[in-house]
C-alpha cells in the first residue's frame, strides 16, 4: 500500500535536487563564510547567491534579506525586534486571532511584558474583519503583524488592504507568509509589507532554516546577539548547507508555480465536492475561493478528528487534525473557534494539504474511504444519532 | 506526539460492545464535547454481576480504546468489584498511555461511577 | 599544492558519516515529528535518539537538552532565558572580559535593558580572577555566565571553582563549551552547570543546529516562542537532518576523544616550539598548559595579521587572527586586550586551530613558511626595525 | 569578508617601491598602531618633480597595497599634480575595495600630505 502524504503544510519532504545542491557544502565547501582565505569564498558566494535568488523571487534586495533557522525565528525576531527597537514610540501591536502559536505566543509574551496586543476577529470564512483593523489603531501601535494566508483553513488575508492602512498611519506591518511563499505568489512590493517571514521546509527546502525579509529603513532590534554575521541583524555561524538549499527550493518553486497552483485549486474543488456530496453533516472550513490552492479543511459533526486521523493512518494516509488530542493543550484550534465552529464541530476538523507530488488518484482513494471512517465513528458516537 | 501501544491501536481498531443495550440497568454519561470527549456506558446487571456492557464515545484514540477496554474489564464482575476498576486499572490493562492522554482514561472510570450510581439508584426506587 | 585547514575553531567540515546519517531524513523521513500518523514516528525516534546520544555523553537526561539552530541561539537563550525569568529576584550578570560576542553582546543588550553586568577580568594567561568573582557577588546576581575555554586563545577556564562559588550562593551558572564539548571531557555534573551550549559544526556536525543544556529546575524563558516543540521551550518544526547529524557526530567525537587529544596537545606544542625558536619577537597567547590541545596563538612583533593570513592563504594555508582587519570593527580581539597585550600585538596575532585530520607533516609545511612570511612582512613594517 | 580585487593582491603580493630612500627630501608617517595600520612615506625631489618614492607600512592587505600604489601614483608627477592624489584616485587604481577598507586609502593620501608638508617645510628652511 503507497502512503498518500497529505500534510504538505505541515512540512513537505526536501526535494532531492535541494539536497543535492546542500552536499558539496557538508563536506568539500566547508569554509566559514567569515574567514578571509579563499576557500572560504566558495561559502561566502554560495549564500549571498542563496540571498539573491531569495530577494529576486519576492521583489526584495538581498541586503534586505536575513536568514534565519526558520519560520518561528522570522516570526519571533520581527515581532520582538520592532516592538523592542520601537518601545519608545509606543507599546501597542495589533494581530489578529487566527495568527500560528509563532506570532500568537510572542504577542502572549510581549502583553506579559509591558505591550499592549489587539487581536483582531476574523469573519465565518476566517477573513481578518478590516473594520475592525481601522478601530484598533492608536496613536502608540507600532506594529501591525497579520497572516499572509492561514495555515489551517487556508484563508488569505487582505494584506494589500491591511498594508495600506498601516502605511497611512505610518506603522511598521509584518505578514507570515509561511504558508505562502512558493505556493501563491509573494511580492513585498505588491503587498506592500515591511517584514515578511518564511521557512523553508514548507515549500521542499530544508529544515531548520527561514528567511526575514526586513525592508531597508525598518528599526529591528536582533533576537540573536554575537558575530557580524547577516549585517550584523542575526548572529551564528552560518547554515550554509540550508541556506543553499532554501535557495535552491525558491528555484524551483516559482517556476512550476502558477501551472501548479491552478492543478492543485482544481484536485482540491473536486475533492471538496466529493467529501461535502457524500458525507453528510460535514463542511468546509475557510474561505471557499480567497483559499490557499493546496489546503481543505472539512469538519464532520459527532466524531473527534484524532480518531479520524488514526483510521486515515491505517490507509497509510497522513492528514492532520485541529482537535486538541492532537495538541498538548484541550483546547481545539484558536483558528476554527475563531471562525465561530463550536467545541464539537473544532474537535472534528480534518485537513488534507496537497503537494506537488499529489494526484486525483490518491485524492480518489481518499474520498473513497474516507465516508466508511466516518461512518464507523459516528456509529460509536453518543454524539450523533444517525 | 507519544506513541500508542499495540493493544491500545487493537482496541482502538476493534473496538469490543460498542453500542446501547435495551433495557439497560445502568447509564454513565460523562464528559462534555468542549473538552473533546464524551463516553456513555450502559450496563446489564443480573444478581449483582455486571453481565453485559456497551459503550459509545466522542472521543481521540485513547478516549475510544479505555472505554472498550474498560467494558471488557467490567463483564462479569460484581458490582463491588467493578467499584474498584480506577482509570488505573485500565490504563495498565493497555499497557500504558502516552502521558498527555492520561486524562483519557478517567473517562471510562467516570463513566463506570456513573453507570453504577444510577443503576444503584434505579434500585431503590 | 594541498590545503592545509587550520582554522577548525572557526569550522569543521562535517563528517562523511555525519551527512550520511542526516541524508534519510531529508527526502524519505520527512514527517514532521510533532505529528501522530506513523511515519512521522520515524523523525520523532531520531530526534530522541539523538537527545539521548548527546545527553548520555554529557552526563545529562535527555530532558535537559534543547536542541538550537547553533552556539549562538544557545547563548542567548540561556542569558537572555534567564535573565528574564529570575528578572523579579535580581538584575545582575556576572560574566568575563574574553567571552565570545554571542556572550558578551548578549550582555550588553541586557545592560541597556535595566540589567548591571560585571565583567570579570583576566590574568596574562587568559584565566579568570576568582578572587574578582567573590567580589562581584551581589544579593541580586541571578546568573554567572563564563566560558568553558576561550576561541581565541584556547584558556580553560577553572569552570568547577566557578559552579561551586555559583552554587555556594545559589546563582544559576552557565557556560559556553562550544570549544570544548567533542574536544576535551564535558560532563555537565563534574563541570557542576546549570546551563551549558554546544554547536554542532565545532565537532564535524553539521553548520546551523547546537543545543543548550538546561538542568532540570532551572527557570528559563524561551527566545522563541510558538509550537509545543523541545517541552515548549524551543518553538520551531525540528531539525530533523540537522538534530540527527548533530547525534552522529557526538557519536564519533567522544570515542576518539582521548588519544586524539593527546596526539594534538603534541602537535601543538612541538609547533609551538618551532615557531618561538625561529621566529623572533614572537610570544604565546593564552596558557602554555591549561590550554585547549587543538589551539595555537602566536603574536607577532610588528607585522599585522590580516597581511600574515594572506600570504599563509597564497601556500593554501588557512588560519585566523585577532587583528581588527578581519572584523567590520576598527578594534583589535577584545581576548588579546583583557590578557594585557598593547594593539600592536594584538593586531599582530595569528591563531592556527588543529583538528583530527591535521598531521605533522602539514605544521612542519607552515612552520616552514612562516618564517619567511613574518621576514618579509617585518621587512615592510615601519614598527619593526631588525 | 568581501573580496581584494586581483590588482589589490597584485600589489599585496608584489609591493612595489618598499624601503626607505637615503637622505629623502619628504618624510611622512600617518596612521597608529592602535587602529592597525602605519605608514611611512619617503619622497625624493628634484625641480619639483617627485622622482623617487618609497614606502613602509604596518598594516592589512589593503594598507599595503594602496601603500604600493600610491608610491606608483606619485613618482614622476610633480608636487602639485601630486597634492591631487585622494583616497579615491587610490582606490580607483586598484580596482576598488571592499567597504569596510576604504578607511585604509586615506592611509596613502595622508601619507603623501604629509610627505609633501615636510617637503616643503624643509625647503623653507
Ligand atoms: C503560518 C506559519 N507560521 C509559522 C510557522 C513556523 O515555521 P517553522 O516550524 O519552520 O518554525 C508555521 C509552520 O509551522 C506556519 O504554518
Ligand atoms: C566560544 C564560542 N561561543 C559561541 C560561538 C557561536 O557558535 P555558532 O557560530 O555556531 O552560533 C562560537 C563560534 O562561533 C564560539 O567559539
Amino acid at each position: 500500500m503507497k502512503n498518500i502524504y497529505l500534510d504538505h503544510a505541515a512540512t513537505c519532504p526536501t526535494d532531492p535536487e535541494v539536497v543535492n545542491a546542500m552536499l558539496p557544502y557538508f563536506t568539500e565547501n566547508y569554509g566559514n563564510p567569515s574567514s578571509i582565505y579563499s576557500i572560504s569564498r566558495t561559502t561566502r558566494n554560495a549564500i549571498e547567491d542563496a540571498r539573491e535568488i531569495l530577494a529576486k523571487a519576492i521583489g526584495a534586495s538581498s541586503g534586505e534579506i536575513v536568514f534565519t533557522s526558520g519560520g518561528s525565528e522570522s516570526d519571533n525576531f520581527a515581532i520582538k525586534g520592532v516592538a523592542h527597537a520601537l518601545r519608545e514610540k509606543g507599546r501597542h501591536i495589533i494581530t489578529s486571532q487566527i495568527e500560528h502559536h509563532a506570532v500568537l505566543y510572542t504577542c502572549k509574551f510581549l502583553e506579559k511584558n509591558g505591550y499592549d496586543v489587539s487581536y483582531l476577529p476574523v469573519d465565518s470564512a476566517g477573513i481578518v474583519k478590516m473594520d475592525e483593523l481601522e478601530k484598533a489603531i492608536r496613536r502608540d501601535t507600532i506594529l501591525i503583524t497579520i497572516m499572509h494566508a492561514n495555515n489551517e483553513i487556508g484563508s488569505i488575508q487582505p494584506v494589500r488592504e491591511i498594508a495600506e492602512i498601516a502605511k497611512k498611519h505610518k506603522i511598521a506591518f509584518h505578514t507570515d507568509a509561511v504558508q505562502t511563499f512558493g505556493h501563491i505568489p509573494v511580492n513585498v512590493n505588491e503587498l506592500n509589507v515591511d517584514l515578511l517571514s518564511i521557512s523553508g521546509h514548507k515549500f521542499h527546502g530544508p529544515k531548520g532554516v527561514g528567511a526575514l525579509y526586513i525592508r531597508k529603513g525598518t528599526k529591528i532590534t536582533p533576537l540573536i546577539h554575537g558575530g557580524d554575521q547577516e549585517r550584523r541583524r542575526r548572529a551564528s555561524t552560518e547554515n550554509v548547507p540550508g541556506i543553499v538549499g532554501l535557495g535552491q527550493a525558491v528555484e524551483i518553486a516559482p517556476g512550476i508555480m502558477s501551472d501548479e497552483m491552478k492543478r492543485q485549486a482544481q484536485l482540491r474543488d473536486t475533492f471538496i465536492g466529493k467529501i461535502l456530496n457524500t458525507i453528510p453533516d460535514s463542511r468546509l472550513n475557510g474561505h471557499a475561493t480567497q483559499r490557499l490552492p493546496n489546503n481543505i479543511n472539512i469538519s464532520f459533526k459527532g466524531i473527534e478528528g484524532e480518531s479520524i486521523l488514526l483510521n486515515l493512518d491505517m490507509f497509510g494516509i497522513a492528514a492532520s487534525t485541529g482537535s486538541a488530542c492532537s495538541s498538548s493543550s484541550l483546547e481545539p484550534s484558536h483558528v476554527l473557534l475563531a471562525i465561530g465552529l463550536d467545541h464539537e464541530l473544532a474537535h472534528g476538523s480534518v485537513r488534507f494539504s496537497l503537494g506537488k507530488h499529489t494526484t486525483l488518484e490518491e485524492l480518489d482513494r481518499v474520498a473513497e474511504i474516507l465516508p466508511g471512517i466516518i461512518k464507523k465513528l459516528r456509529a460509536m458516537s453518543p454524539l450523533y444519532n444517525q | 506526539m507519544e506513541q500508542y501501544s499495540e493493544k491500545v491501536m487493537d482496541h482502538f481498531t476493534n473496538p469490543r460492545n460498542v453500542g446501547t443495550i435495551e433495557n439497560p440497568d445502568g447509564i454513565g454519561r460523562v464528559g462534555n464535547p468542549i473538552c473533546g470527549d464524551v463516553m456513555e456506558l450502559q450496563i446489564k446487571v443480573k444478581d449483582n454481576v455486571i453481565v453485559d456492557a456497551k459503550f459509545r464515545t466522542f472521543g481521540c484514540g485513547a478516549a475510544i480504546a479505555t472505554s472498550s477496554m474498560a467494558t471488557e474489564l467490567v463483564i462479569g464482575k460484581s458490582i463491588d468489584e467493578a467499584t474498584k476498576i480506577t482509570n488505573k486499572v485500565v490504563a495498565e490493562a493497555l499497557d500504558g498511555l502516552p502521558p498527555i492522554k492520561m486524562h483519557c482514561s478517567n473517562l471510562a472510570e467516570e463513566a463506570l461511577e456513573a453507570a453504577i450510581k444510577d443503576y444503584r439508584e434505579k434500585q431503590k426506587s
